[in-house]
């Protein structure tokens, strides 16, 4: 089928470049990978006109593992939800790829940029076309190796280098649960197929599993291990760990990796096995609670965050918290939407911040991404400003913007949700607040006040080219009309497109309130967005010196916050150490070269010191050759007098 | 005689494919010329490629009996016959010999300076003994080749070895010898239970009494546990394979290593399944074990070889763990997992001794940013590291997830226990591969100077190709391999799964009752 | 019971090989007066073993075995088939004996002469159907050798071999009579086969008497074949003895003892199996761990392929120990196969030997294979057919003693065996490590002549063809079972 | 007449004398001496089955042995003798130039 091509393309891409971007193609890369994308950028819009029409497409292409019973294919399945992922992930992805003709020119590993973002837009098509739970492990698994490459791309950095590791190995604890995750599925089921599985959910449910003797729901104990994967891949806590790091790699990978797409696989494949989740309380409140924890934690980390980056990191990390939260209260479209809606702020954001840094690459090294040393930037690059007033006008929901819409959903979905989503809608709220406060002071900051970098440095200062501005733009325009699809009915009847469009898969979401209630909590998400910029423009347009003085009087929260808790710290000192030495000390040194060591090479020892004592039983001596030939005739026959 | 596929091509194909090479050695002992000697084994082993090729082709995917078997009275005061045949579990192991044969004496063009004769007879002396005990359906035969390749394999590592050469080798052969000297024994206690024949087919359709099938399959395991190397039996693997030549090394990891699971397959199973059920659950700790271990060893290793050597055993425990999941997708994950391993770890061997010949140093601190170095290098360097961590799309995935697959629908606990190897692995081979080739490199030393490093040559391309190739293919598309297997596997379970051992007969008491 | 005796022509016929040997012996004798160059009296030498090896050959297919004077002398495949060993080992060793007595100044026409006396006293064992001719070969047998051993009369520790040698063998000989003695006087006859009647009939096969003679008769065997406690002399004598004297003796007096050890067992005492059996048991263990151990602290090669033989003796006892005549039969197989290894690998130690080179440390050996490339992969070759590794002839052997004691129910000694074994391969190995994987210190001169070069070839060949096609010395040994 | 007995226990008692006389002294020709005190011991007691058992073969071993006996005697002495040219000692506790 024509779809296949949708993968296939960047695949292609890819294999052109790796082989000969380096000697031949070298900085002609886009000129291979951006078509390519591009392409299958107009063949979703085809798959999702299709899917518009009501056609859904499930096929297999080939079986892929066949052992025993054990049978599983390579299969597509198109339906609403993967098609709206596919418009996230090629749109934002074209764009990204021409932002990055701008962004990484001369750069000498230009081929090999493209040549790994081709293979990463690859794998994330196979992952949210994937129609069964093993192919998509294989695209999860294939989007962390693309990160791994990415975020190591200046791996002559050795924080690169670890970056990447990290990322890497942080997943495969995710991935840990989630591959066992597959196995059970396929005990309990007997299939991977989405459709299979989702159909006999209904079937197994009361089925219990014994673990380790305990008597365990199968369904929970499928969507917990299900979950831990998508705790790793969208870094949630306890494994948001990798994700701020992975801000090593270059910006525009930041933007499309680790803010528009990957990242939000995991909520993509638990809203994809929502089915599974639905029937399962605990699994559901797990991912609420574990979802609405992180958007405040990761918030709170941000507020004091210097690296640019890094804040829109933990932003990512935050509002990723708000997408699960949804799918946890059962909002399973208002999850997806706010993917939706925040691939676009959030690549914008992501992108803006790389024209800064971009335009601040000229000065010293390690500087460029310090908000301390930048400020006032407005007049230099007025687009920039604008895009990035844009983007945060949107996520901090000013109403109106894409933002606005999806968090509203979400928050107003927690609100119904019983008793403990009242307490996740608080959370949510008190998110939202910080969401403003640090949103805004990155502006202020950064634009805002006096140029504070090194003089000679600021005449270099210059708006970005029309390569990078130009999707700026474009993703501006989506950061302000992607929520328009969503609005909800209490504003504006029939309006909710894409909670309709997403219905046949994600169903719709229960629980109802008066128009009063949503009115209120509409007004008071509204209200705290401007509560927290306000707050922010107070303490860094009005006051300067007040957020030193803040600082210093809350001396420890302040750095608690500034250390991220101390949480890399502790998984150091408590995992990765641990291991290390005792691999080293106990294992190599002692069991394996002393004990098993000892063993194999004591015996032949002994023995040859045997022989050494033996060999002196040979004196030399004639009588003794003859004591001993008489001696052994006397045992003989004293031998057999004793068995008579 | 049993029900067998009798040879049906006009020429007596596995004769031919495992004596090509012996008839090379003699030709290469009468050459003088260390080139001529190298093109000589270098056609050999092709021309040993290619005859093999048929028995992919025309193999019978639809019986579990043995093909292309032929048959000739030996030794007829012993009713010892010249008895060969392949099956579903041995095909894929005589191509890849074939093939790994190929490309050990590609590797060794320049590396093998001195003694270049006596260093191809032994190859080809080698790959011949690996085919015979493939394809061995006698066990005096099997155990005259499972012998002979002792001595080869004690040369290469001995002679062409690095320091410590002697010291590996001679510890590589005692080891082995022990294990084997008791099969010996439990060889000849069968010929006589087994009503005084050593045709394999015939004995393993005999039944055993509980007590015998326990000793022997004690005897057995032996031998085979050590060849694995199954934990605690593996220290001879560390220093074979850092002390060996590069050939060495690929032929240990690639062939010699699957010899001890493809015994267990072959012998041990259908032989005495009872035995087997009882040694079910310490089997299947001890791989547990393995997997586990051989990566924290890993995690601590300093030395570029050693650490690939641990890691076999590491990848090993998963092997042996499948099989003894005693369910098809276990075992047959388990034979493609030997047939992967075989591929990766041997271009993983290939790949240091490439590098090996441009450093001369195998300490992974010497090294650093070796990707700016040499590109190309790096390139396939990072596939390997990949294909053995087991990303989907490589051909380690699939044995891995049908191993733990497997092994949690046998036992969930060992599965899950196994699956942590997973992590570790990624552990371990991303760290190696950033010391290696990430962060800043040593240009003053490996860029300039008579230490200059080169890229891949063309030869080496050539060498390593095949390998990714075979990696991508059987990750895309693993049936083309499970398919042969498939009959077979399932026959060889079924025989297992009649066993009448009730359990609960625990063998700390066997092994005191059987004592005394 | 005296009998009538008469002289008749088959009675010359039967003993034609023996009379050959001797008669060639004694020529030897008078040439060495005339004749200056001693290579002309060596090939007369071969020529005569020849001959009698043509003799034995031509009588080999015989349908049944015949007796005669006076059934005192046997003439039955059992013994034809030790008869080749014997004639192997001899020419064997006269033809690697050229070079080296030249070298060792020690080129007597005696040398050759006494070779063949002994080969007839082992013929004349190998044949004796009583115990009286089993006492007269046992002797010239012995006799000759201890002057072969001690042949070598400026080296002290020649003179010392010959001395030790002969006053332990004949102190075991004593034991020998005195078991004779016995036996004649608890059954009235030395005839071997009436003994086993008389054992029936008078039902005194578990007097203890009768244990004592076969044990001195055992003692004194044991002795000749080196079995621990007994074995003894054997390191001291290999090591002083010239080195093709102890090549010869390796082979030859073991060969022989075995001949009669298992003659005399089987068909003179074979009702009391079960005893005998018991006794050699231990035996066994103590000569396969006591050989295999102590030859790991060797340094002189010669001496550690005495610990070696003494090893072997250990694995050949496997076979008698059975008890049974396919025992047996695995026994005579090994002994065979033994020949070509041991003489093969004593080649390669005399070729080291040359004008002020010892050439017996094993350092001698370091890199070896660099210089000569051919020599050490015979050597190579040899070392994994003594420690029994496939496709080696060596292995064959080990395989059927192995196979004849499982088979009756010595399970434990075979997995004995089968350790040491492993044990015994270390130092078989390490000859191979120096040769190949050490670097040459001295650049090594073999003395190479054309004669060695064919026993070389021999015996090489004969060790891969058994170990790739045993059958056609398998047949040859069941051919020749005894009884 | 002697019964055989007698004849039986001196032959084992010379016999024995012969071993002890072997190992404990330490001049080769005293052993030398007590191992032809063996034999002679053997000597005895054939004759001695020989004239109990009415049968000739014993008489005749007899005969043969002290011929062996004289061969043993002279190869022996020549031995000893070329020994002692070399070393000149007949003690065989300064004899241990091999061993081990």
């Amino acid at each position: 089928m024509i779809y296949t091509l949708i993968p296939l393309l960047p695949l292609l891409a890819f294999i052109i470049n790796i082989l000969f971007g380096r000697d031949y193609i070298r900085d002609k890369a886009h000129l291979i990978a951006v078509p390519a994308v591009a392409g299958s950028f107009l063949l979703s819009l085809v798959a999702f006109a299709g899917v518009l029409k009501g056609e859904v497409i499930n096929v297999n292409v080939y079986s892929w593992i066949v052992s025993g019973d054990f049978n599983v294919s390579i299969g597509f399945l198109i339906d609403q939800l993967t098609a709206i992922m596919l418009m996230v992930v090629t749109s934002i992805s074209t764009l990204i790829f021409i932002y990055s003709i701008g962004y990484m020119h001369g750069d000498k590993g230009y081929y090999r940029f493209f040549a790994y973002l081709s293979l990463f837009v690859f794998s994330m098509l196979i992952l949210v076309m994937a129609n069964n739970f093993l192919l998509l492990y294989f695209g999860w698994e294939a989007v962390g190796l693309c990160s791994y490459f990415l975020i190591g791309y200046w791996y002559e950095k050795k924080s690169a280098a670890n970056a990447g590791k990290k990322a890497f190995i942080v997943n495969r604890f995710g991935d840990f649960g989630f591959g066992l995750g597959v196995i059970l599925i396929f005990l309990t089921f007997g299939s991977l197929d989405y459709m299979t599985v989702f159909s006999g959910a209904d079937s197994v449910l009361g089925q219990t599993i014994n673990l380790f003797g305990y008597e365990v729901d199968t369904i929970t104990l499928i969507c917990l291990l299900l979950f831990c994967g998508a705790v790793g891949k969208s870094a949630q806590m306890p494994l948001h760990v990798w994700l701020p790091d992975a801000m090593e790699g270059p910006t525009p990978v930041s933007a499309l990796i680790h803010a528009a797409t990957m990242v939000t696989a995991g909520v993509f494949m638990v809203a994809r096995s929502n089915p599974l989740f639905s029937l399962s309380a605990t699994a559901m409140n797990t991912v609420a609670v574990v979802g609405g924890v992180t958007a405040i934690f990761a918030a709170t980390i941000a507020l004091v965050q210097k690296d640019i980056k890094r804040v829109i990191a933990y932003s990512t990390v935050s509002q990723l918290g708000y997408m699960f939260l949804a799918l946890g209260v059962g909002a399973y479209s208002a999850g997806i939407f706010h993917l939706y809606t925040h691939a676009y702020f959030k690549a914008l954001l992501f992108l803006g911040s790389g024209s800064v840094i971009h335009a601040l690459h000229h000065a010293k090294h390690d500087d460029e991404q310090n908000m301390e040393k930048m400020g006032g930037l407005k007049k230099y690059m007025p687009v920039t400003y604008w895009v990035f007033i844009i983007a945060t006008l949107s996520i901090t929901g000013i109403p109106g913007l894409a933002g606005f819409f999806s968090k509203d959903e979400i928050l107003w979905r927690a609100y119904l949700g019983g008793d403990l989503g009242k307490f996740l809608w608080f959370l949510g709220v008190a998110a939202a607040v910080l969401t403003a406060f640090y949103s805004w002071r990155l502006i202020y900051l950064t634009f805002h006040g006096s140029y504070r970098g090194d003089p000679e440095q600021e005449h270099h200062i210059h708006e970005s080219p029309k390569v990078i501005t130009v999707p700026l733009i474009i993703l501006a325009v989506g950061a302000v009309a992607a929520g328009w699809v969503g609005i909800p009915p209490v504003i504006l009847e029939h309006a909710d497109r894409i909670g309709e469009f997403l219905a046949p898969v994600l169903g719709h979401p229960h629980g109802h309130g008066t128009h009063l209630e949503e009115w209120l909590v509409i007004a008071v998400s509204v209200a705290v967005a401007v509560i927290g910029w306000l707050v922010a423009m107070f303490m860094y347009i009005k006051k300067t010196d007040l957020p030193e003085k803040i600082a210093s009087l809350f001396k420890p929260i302040y750095n608690l916050l500034f250390n991220k808790y101390w949480i890399d710290e502790l998984y150091d000192k408590i995992f990765v150490q641990p291991v290390l030495k005792a691999s080293d000390r106990i294992v190599l040194a002692f069991f394996d070269a002393k004990i098993i060591e000892g063993v194999v090479n004591g015996i032949p020892a002994l023995i040859g010191g045997f022989s050494k004592k033996l060999r002196n039983v040979q004196t030399g001596f004639l009588s003794n050759y003859g004591l001993a030939m008489a001696i052994g005739a006397l045992c003989i026959i004293g031998v057999f007098i004793f068995m008579r | 005689m049993e029900d067998v596929i009798y040879n049906n091509l006009n020429y007596p194909i596995i004769t031919w494919t495992v004596f090509l090479p012996v008839l090379g050695a003699i030709i290469v002992l009468l050459l003088r010329s260390a080139t001529a000697i190298r093109w000589t084994s270098l056609i050999v082993t092709g021309l040993t490629f290619i005859i093999s090729l048929p028995l992919l082709t025309g193999f019978d995917k639809t019986t579990h009996k043995m093909q292309f078997v032929e048959w000739h009275q030996w030794i007829p005061s012993w009713g010892i016959n010249y008895f060969v045949g392949i099956d579903g579990i041995s095909i894929l192991f005589i191509l890849l010999t074939t093939l790994l044969s190929i490309l050990s004496v590609l590797v060794s063009w320049k590396a093998i300076a001195n003694k270049a004769k006596e260093f191809h007879i032994s190859i080809l002396i080698m790959e011949a003994g690996m085919l015979g005990v493939f394809v061995s359906l006698d066990f005096f035969l099997f155990y005259i080749f499972w012998e002979a390749m002792l001595i080869p394999m004690f040369l290469l590592i001995g002679v062409w070895g690095g320091e410590n050469r002697v010291y590996a080798a001679v510890k590589f052969f005692l080891y082995t010898l022990i294990g084997s000297v008791l099969m010996l024994v439990g060889i000849v206690v069968l010929y006589f239970t087994g009503g005084e024949t050593l045709n394999i087919l015939a004995l393993s359709s005999e039944q055993y009494s509980l007590n015998l099938q326990f000793w022997l399959f004690l005897a057995f395991f032996a031998a085979f546990a050590v060849k694995v190397p199954m934990f605690p039996f593996h220290t001879w693997l560390p220093d074979a394979h850092t002390e060996a030549p590069t050939a060495g090394s690929v032929i240990l990891a690639g062939v010699l290593l699957k010899m001890g699971a493809y015994g267990f397959l072959r012998f041990s199973m259908p032989m005495f399944p009872d035995a087997t059920m009882m040694f079910l659950k310490p089997i299947m700790i001890l791989s547990v074990i393995a997997i586990i271990y051989g990566a924290l060893v890993c995690l601590a290793q300093k030395d570029l070889k050693r650490l690939i050597a641990y890691s076999s055993v590491s990848h090993m425990g998963f092997v042996t763990l499948g099989i003894f999941a005693l369910n098809t997708q276990g075992v047959e994950g388990g034979i493609l997992q030997m047939l992967n391993h075989g591929i990766i770890t041997g271009a993983l061997f290939l790949m240091i001794g490439i590098i090996y010949e441009r450093t001369h140093t195998r300490k992974i601190a010497d090294y650093g940013g070796f990707a700016g170095l040499v590109p190309w290098y790096a390139g396939f360097f990072i596939v390997l590291t990949f294909a053995s961590i087991g990303l989907p799309g490589m051909n380690g995935f699939i044995g891995e997830f049908l191993i733990i697959f497997g092994a949690f629908r046998a036992k969930m606990v060992y599965g899950v226990l196994a699956a942590t190897g997973i992590i570790l692995g990624a552990g371990y081979m991303l760290w190696l591969y950033q010391r290696v080739f990430f962060e800043k490199a040593d240009t003053e030393r490996w860029a300039t100077g008579d230490h200059k490093v080169w890229d891949l040559d063309m030869r080496e391309i050539i060498t390593l190709v095949p390998l990714i190739i075979l990696i991508f293919w059987v990750g895309f598309y693993p049936e083309v391999f499970l398919s042969y297997m498939h009959t077979s596997v399932a026959h060889l379970l079924e025989n297992i799964n009649q066993t009448n051992y009730a359990g609960g007969d625990h063998l700390l008491t066997r092994l005191i009752t059987g004592i005394f | 019971m005296d009998v009538t005796f008469s002289l008749g022509l088959q009675d010359i016929s039967a003993i034609m090989p023996e009379l050959a040997m001797i008669s060639v012996g004694l020529l030897l004798l008078m040439l060495d007066l005339v004749v200056k160059r001693k290579e002309i009296i060596a090939i007369i030498g071969v020529a005569g073993a020849l001959v009698a090896l043509y003799g034995t050959v031509s009588v080999y297919g015989m349908s049944e075995s015949q007796t005669v004077f006076a059934d005192m002398f046997l003439l039955d495949k059992y013994s034809c088939f030790f008869k080749i060993i014997f004639y192997l080992n001899v020419i064997f060793t006269i033809c690697i004996s050229f070079k080296y007595m030249a070298i060792e100044k020690a080129a007597f026409g005696e040398y050759y002469a006494l070779l063949l006396f002994a080969t007839a006293g082992m013929m004349i064992m190998a044949s004796a159907a009583d115990l009286m001719i089993l006492y007269l070969g046992l002797e010239l047998m012995a006799l000759s050798t201890y002057i072969l051993a001690g042949l070598l009369r400026k080296q002290a520790r020649s003179n010392e071999a010959a001395v030790k040698y002969f006053f332990l063998g004949a102190f075991s000989s004593a034991f020998l009579l005195y078991g004779i003695a016995l036996t004649y006087g608890m059954t009235g006859t030395t005839n071997i086969t009436d003994i086993a009647t008389s054992l029936f009939t008078l039902g005194i096969h578990d007097s203890p008497v009768m244990y004592l003679g076969v044990i001195f008769m055992i003692v004194a065997f044991g002795f000749k074949v080196a079995l621990v406690p007994f074995h003894m002399w054997a390191p001291d004598v290999y090591e002083g003895a010239p080195t093709s004297i102890t090549a010869f003796m390796s082979v030859g007096p073991k060969a022989a003892g075995f001949a009669v050890l298992g003659r005399v067992l089987f068909e003179a005492f074979g009702s009391m199996q079960p005893q005998w059996s018991a006794v050699l048991v231990p035996l066994a263990i103590l000569t396969m761990v006591v050989g295999s151990v102590i030859a790991l602290a060797q340094s002189n090669i010669k001496r550690m392929l005495a610990y070696s033989s003494i090893a072997h003796a250990g694995y050949m006892l496997l076979g008698i120990i059975a008890g049974t005549p396919e025992g047996l039969t695995s026994t005579i197989n090994y002994l065979m196969i033994y020949t070509f290894m041991n003489i093969g690998a004593f080649t390669i130690v005399i070729m080291l030997r040359r004008e002020g080179f010892q050439g017996e440390n094993i350092e001698d050996y370091m890199g070896l294979a660099k210089s000569h490339p051919m020599a050490s992969a015979l050597m190579l070759i040899f070392m994994f057919s003594l420690t029994g590794i496939p496709p080696t002839a060596g292995f064959i052997g080990k395989f059927y003693v192995f196979m004849e004691a499982i088979n009756a129910g010595y399970t434990y000694l075979a997995i004995i065996a089968a350790l040491f074994s492993v044990v015994s391969a270390f130092f078989y190995l390490r000859i191979v490590v120096y040769m190949y994987m050490k670097e040459p210190q001295n650049e090594i001169v073999l003395t190479t002549s054309g004669p060695a070069g064919i026993v070389l070839a021999i015996t090489c060949l004969a060790v891969l063809i058994i170990g790739i096609f045993p059958s056609i010395l398998l047949s040859l040994a069941n051919f020749s079972i005894l009884g | 007449m002697v019964p055989l007995n007698w004849y039986i226990i001196l032959s084992a008692i010379m016999f024995s004398i012969g071993v002890v006389g072997f190992l404990a002294r330490r001049n080769l020709i005293i052993m030398f001496i007590s191992i032809e005190l063996m034999l002679n011991s053997v000597n005895i007691s054939l004759v001695a089955y020989s004239h109990y058992l009415q049968s000739l073969r014993g008489q005749i071993l007899v005969f043969f042995i002290i011929t062996v006996a004289a061969a043993e005697a002279a190869i022996g002495l020549a031995i000893i003798i070329a020994f002692y040219k070399n070393n000149p000692t007949i003690k065989v506790d300064e004899i241990n130039l091999l061993k081990g």
